[in-house]
């Protein structure tokens, strides 16, 4: 099942607006994307960790999905120090692997972390529909935020629709291996849930027709922001502002 | 004194799905303004598709809707119309389509003009009323069944209209939400019509019975809906009990 | 099939996010109101795709079928797959925002070309519907795992080897994609010819 | 004599939903050979749950399913109960996903092992069967209701299967294809477990009835399955005819 795990609690953290969690979380972002030095990613690194363990996410749940997301940077550890070339080498067994290859994996398995912790600490923390509706205040196309809307609400019906097939299919013996055959059944298992999705949309849009959509769509206030949410995007931005200049002072 | 022309009125509807020769409905004739009625007929027979009619959804071959007297012609009309009645869903997961329950609700009040702060207002009190206070930032995903009914039943209200057709609302309820839907249409001060299997239902719920058989839409005698019997308003069909 | 953050450079995020801006700005601008339920619900299809693993040599991998997607939505397909992977993120913090404009591009792009060429061929013969099925597929997945190549050797050429490895570890895929998009352009095209006639590509 | 064990076999079987405090079911023990078994109770009582647990879908907190005596650990065990036990949903629609009917019914003899003309043979025979001759062509998903419910039990009963858990079949159908349901399940020779809340269906199909009441799986008296009346098995609960 699809969840959002880390949006149920309570702390501090869940209870922000989603804006002021937004446009921080795009500033540590692009910080340490953009940023070469291992200090600047280092810190970052620790100091987003410490943001998250604010946030108190659930350490199992936690584990799993640091785990997923380093696959990508395991896939790098693998490569780079023997294909990265340059010109310093350290020896190891009978192999020479690149020092280069070795910073480069270093500072993005640093990066991807940091931006992780990031992410789970201030975004995961707010619901999609929460976020939908800050992204929508923060200037992304009305229509973009719809679809993201819409398509979040339907997912998991969706979803479910699938899984649901999915085990009719089990139940009559199917069991998935290289051949032909598995490959046709997971067409048609997801053509079909295709197929009533495309239907579905028909009656959802009747839906929207009954209750008056005309074409425009008119969006409900969201709460206002109040001194906590201004004093925490302060705050985080401060933290920042210093982790980009930390370049300038050393 | 001046006789008021009825709320709803059909006249000589006939419509046959497209791909049937045979019509689904014939002539229909019908009219309703504030009684509170149920609609039996068993699969198939076209029960849905008479909504459908009636909120514009479907054009039928032959015949007309009116509103208080009004032929309704266009799909302009028909937004007008679709202020006055509303429509339950059969399925609840086709009619909820924002991500809050609150969203939802005041999604029509919105549409039909109201300002983001009535719109609001209007929706908690008309979740209140349903007994749902405190869902206001649920998703709406995540709620039950039962739940999904309801919210479903909030958002046709926070239009306040005058007539509520309901497909088949008491349909995979457990039977305390059942009980309390029961509770709350007999409340409510609007008139509706209520498809349904489920005769019990219907007997707390309505004061007549329509059923569609041969492709016409009749009305069953009067005493079938108040005992509390087993009736079978099918006649000498075979019948079914239960589902 | 997600870039994580860290890698890409300056000008290829740049780059990425504006030519995904620009797809999605031409999407939505040919989006109307009528269509946003059918396009949030195949972004939501789009989705669950991801969530299925299909068996491939010893392990598994799962669907993309952004060549499908282009096919039934043209450029509708630009947002809904910028949607999908926005959705991704938030759920699963694969690739995140910074790099979204990079992977969107990366899958929308191949997705929209292969959709809009090959559209005009559903319209022909069953052997012509399962050839644009499955060039759909094939040639999309191609485009992305070559534009991710692409991506990564931009920003550090000693990222190339990197990036060949990655290329040449796409192949099954790509096979996969081709095969079970031909399959799903096959069981719509006899459940339900509606979906693939539609007027809504343009 | 040697006496066998019985084909299906629960022991002390306790489950509760994910996120609920007290279990749905508890300690349920139950065997079944080869008779023709009605399963009644309110909603929500757990009765599809017990289904999906005998199938292996669901895990026990506690307790054992047996198929012939052996007890099922694992998925794999589990492979092999269910080419014995067909089970056939509520809901046709999630039951059905190929293309047309024919590789519908299909599917499940080619993945048991038999060849293309195999399960040919044997689909068009089970279609047959069931009177569906001339649908092998046909759109699965564009069947009526009673249609897919028919079809769905021929796709169960393709991989020749020694017992049928059947949740709730004559749900949606009309009375026509009701009785011809009946008809045909009173026609196979396999055992059969009905999930109902149509005591009519159960009375002719069932030769004796079970319910779950209070967290239990309990056998209804004898005499209540033979009356064709309005019975009320949950005694003095609340309860809700129809639907
Ligand atoms: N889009 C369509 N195309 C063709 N036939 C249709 C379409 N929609 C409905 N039908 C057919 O019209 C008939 C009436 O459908 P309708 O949904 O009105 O029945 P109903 O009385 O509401 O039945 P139920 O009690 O099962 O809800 C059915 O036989 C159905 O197969
Ligand atoms: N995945 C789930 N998570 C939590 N609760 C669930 C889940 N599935 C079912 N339940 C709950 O378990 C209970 C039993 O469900 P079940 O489907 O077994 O009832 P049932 O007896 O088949 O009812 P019905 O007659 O309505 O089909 C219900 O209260 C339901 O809400
Ligand atoms: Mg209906
Ligand atoms: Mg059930």
């Amino acid at each position: 099942m699809i969840e959002e795990p880390f949006a149920r609690g309570t702390t501090f953290f869940h209870r922000r607006d989603a804006r002021v969690k937004l446009i921080p979380a795009l500033a540590i972002t692009l910080i340490l994307a953009l940023s070469s030095s291992f200090l600047v990613t280092g810190t970052g690194c620790i100091l987003t960790g410490v943001l998250l363990t604010l946030s108190r996410p659930d350490p199992g749940l936690l584990l799993r999905r640091i785990c997923s997301v380093n696959i990508f940077t395991l896939f790098l550890w693998f490569t780079l120090p023997l294909t990265y070339g340059g010109t310093k080498t350290l020896p190891f067994f009978f192999l020479d692997l690149s020092l280069d290859g070795i910073r480069v994996a270093t500072l993005i398995t640093l990066k991807t972390n940091g931006i992780l912790f990031c992410f789970l600490a201030l975004l995961a923390t707010s619901t999609v529909a929460s976020l939908g509706h800050g992204l929508e205040k923060l200037g992304m196309p009305r229509k973009l935020t719809f679809l993201l809307l819409f398509s979040y609400r339907q997912l998991f019906v969706i979803h479910q629709e699938y899984l649901r097939l999915q085990r009719a299919a089990r139940l009559r013996g199917f069991i998935p291996a290289n051949s032909l055959h598995t490959y046709r059944t997971y067409s048609h298992l997801f053509g079909m849930t295709l197929v009533k999705s495309w239907n579905r949309a028909e009656r959802v849009h009747q839906a929207m027709v009954l209750r008056g959509f005309n074409g425009t769509l008119i969006p409900l206030n969201q709460p206002e922001l109040r001194r906590e949410d201004y004093l925490f995007l302060a705050t985080i931005l401060l933290i920042s502002f210093l982790l980009a200049a930390i370049p300038f002072f050393c | 004194m001046i006789t008021l022309p009825p709320l709803i009125e059909l006249r000589n509807i006939t419509y046959s799905c497209p791909g049937r020769t045979s019509p689904l409905l014939k002539e229909i004739n019908f009219s309703s303004s504030k009684e509170r009625i149920g609609l039996i007929g068993p699969n198939g027979c076209g029960k849905t598709t008479l909504f459908q009619i009636i909120m514009g959804l479907l054009t039928p071959d032959k015949g007309e809707v009116l509103l208080q007297g009004r032929i309704m012609k266009d799909e302009k009309d028909f937004r007008l119309l679709r202020r006055k009645l509303g429509f339950l869903f059969q399925n609840s997961d086709d009619q909820l389509f924002s991500p809050t329950v609150l969203e939802d609700v005041a999604f029509g009040p919105l549409n039909l003009g109201s300002s983001p702060e009535e719109a609001r207002e209007i929706s908690v009190r008309t979740l209140e009323g349903l007994g749902l206070k405190g869902f206001e930032e649920r998703i709406t995903h995540r709620l039950s069944g039962g739940e999904k009914k309801l919210v479903a039943l909030a958002t046709i209200l926070s239009m306040q209209p005058d007539l509520l057709l309901l497909d088949e609302p008491s349909n995979n309820l457990d039977p305390e939400t059942r009980e309390r839907l029961i509770g709350i249409l007999k409340d409510l001060d609007q008139a509706h019509i209520i498809i349904s299997h489920d005769l019990d239902f219907l007997a707390s719920t309505c004061s007549h019975l329509y059923t569609i058989e041969d492709q016409k839409l009749i009305r069953c005698k009067a005493k079938q809906i108040h005992s509390h019997d087993h009736i079978h308003p099918y006649g000498d069909h075979p019948h079914q009990h239960g589902t | 099939m997600h870039i994580s953050e860290g890698v890409l450079t300056a000008p290829v995020l740049i780059g990425g996010a504006v030519l995904t801006a620009v797809g999605t700005t031409v999407g939505l601008k040919k989006l109307d109101y009528d269509r946003i339920m059918t396009v949030s619900l195949l972004s939501a299809t789009f989705f669950v795709a991801s969530l299925i693993h299909v068996p491939v040599g010893p392990g598994s991998v799962h669907l993309l079928l952004g060549g499908l997607l282009g096919l039934l939505l043209g450029w509708g397909a630009f947002p809904a797959i910028v949607v999908a992977l926005l959705l991704q993120a938030i759920f699963f913090q694969y690739g995140g925002i910074v790099v979204l404009g990079v992977n969107s591009l990366n899958i929308a792009g191949p997705a929209v070309l292969c959709g809009l060429s090959l559209s005009p061929l559903l319209k022909g013969s069953k052997k012509q519907r399962m050839t644009a099925g499955f060039l759909a597929g094939f040639c999309s997945m191609f485009l992305s795992a070559l534009l991710m190549a692409g991506a990564i050797f931009l920003s550090d050429q000693g990222f190339l080897h990197a990036a060949v490895i990655l290329l040449a570890s796409h192949l099954p895929i790509m096979l996969i994609e081709g095969l079970i998009t031909m399959f799903v352009v096959g069981f719509l095209a006899r459940v339900q010819p509606e979906i693939l006639s539609q007027d809504t590509r343009k």
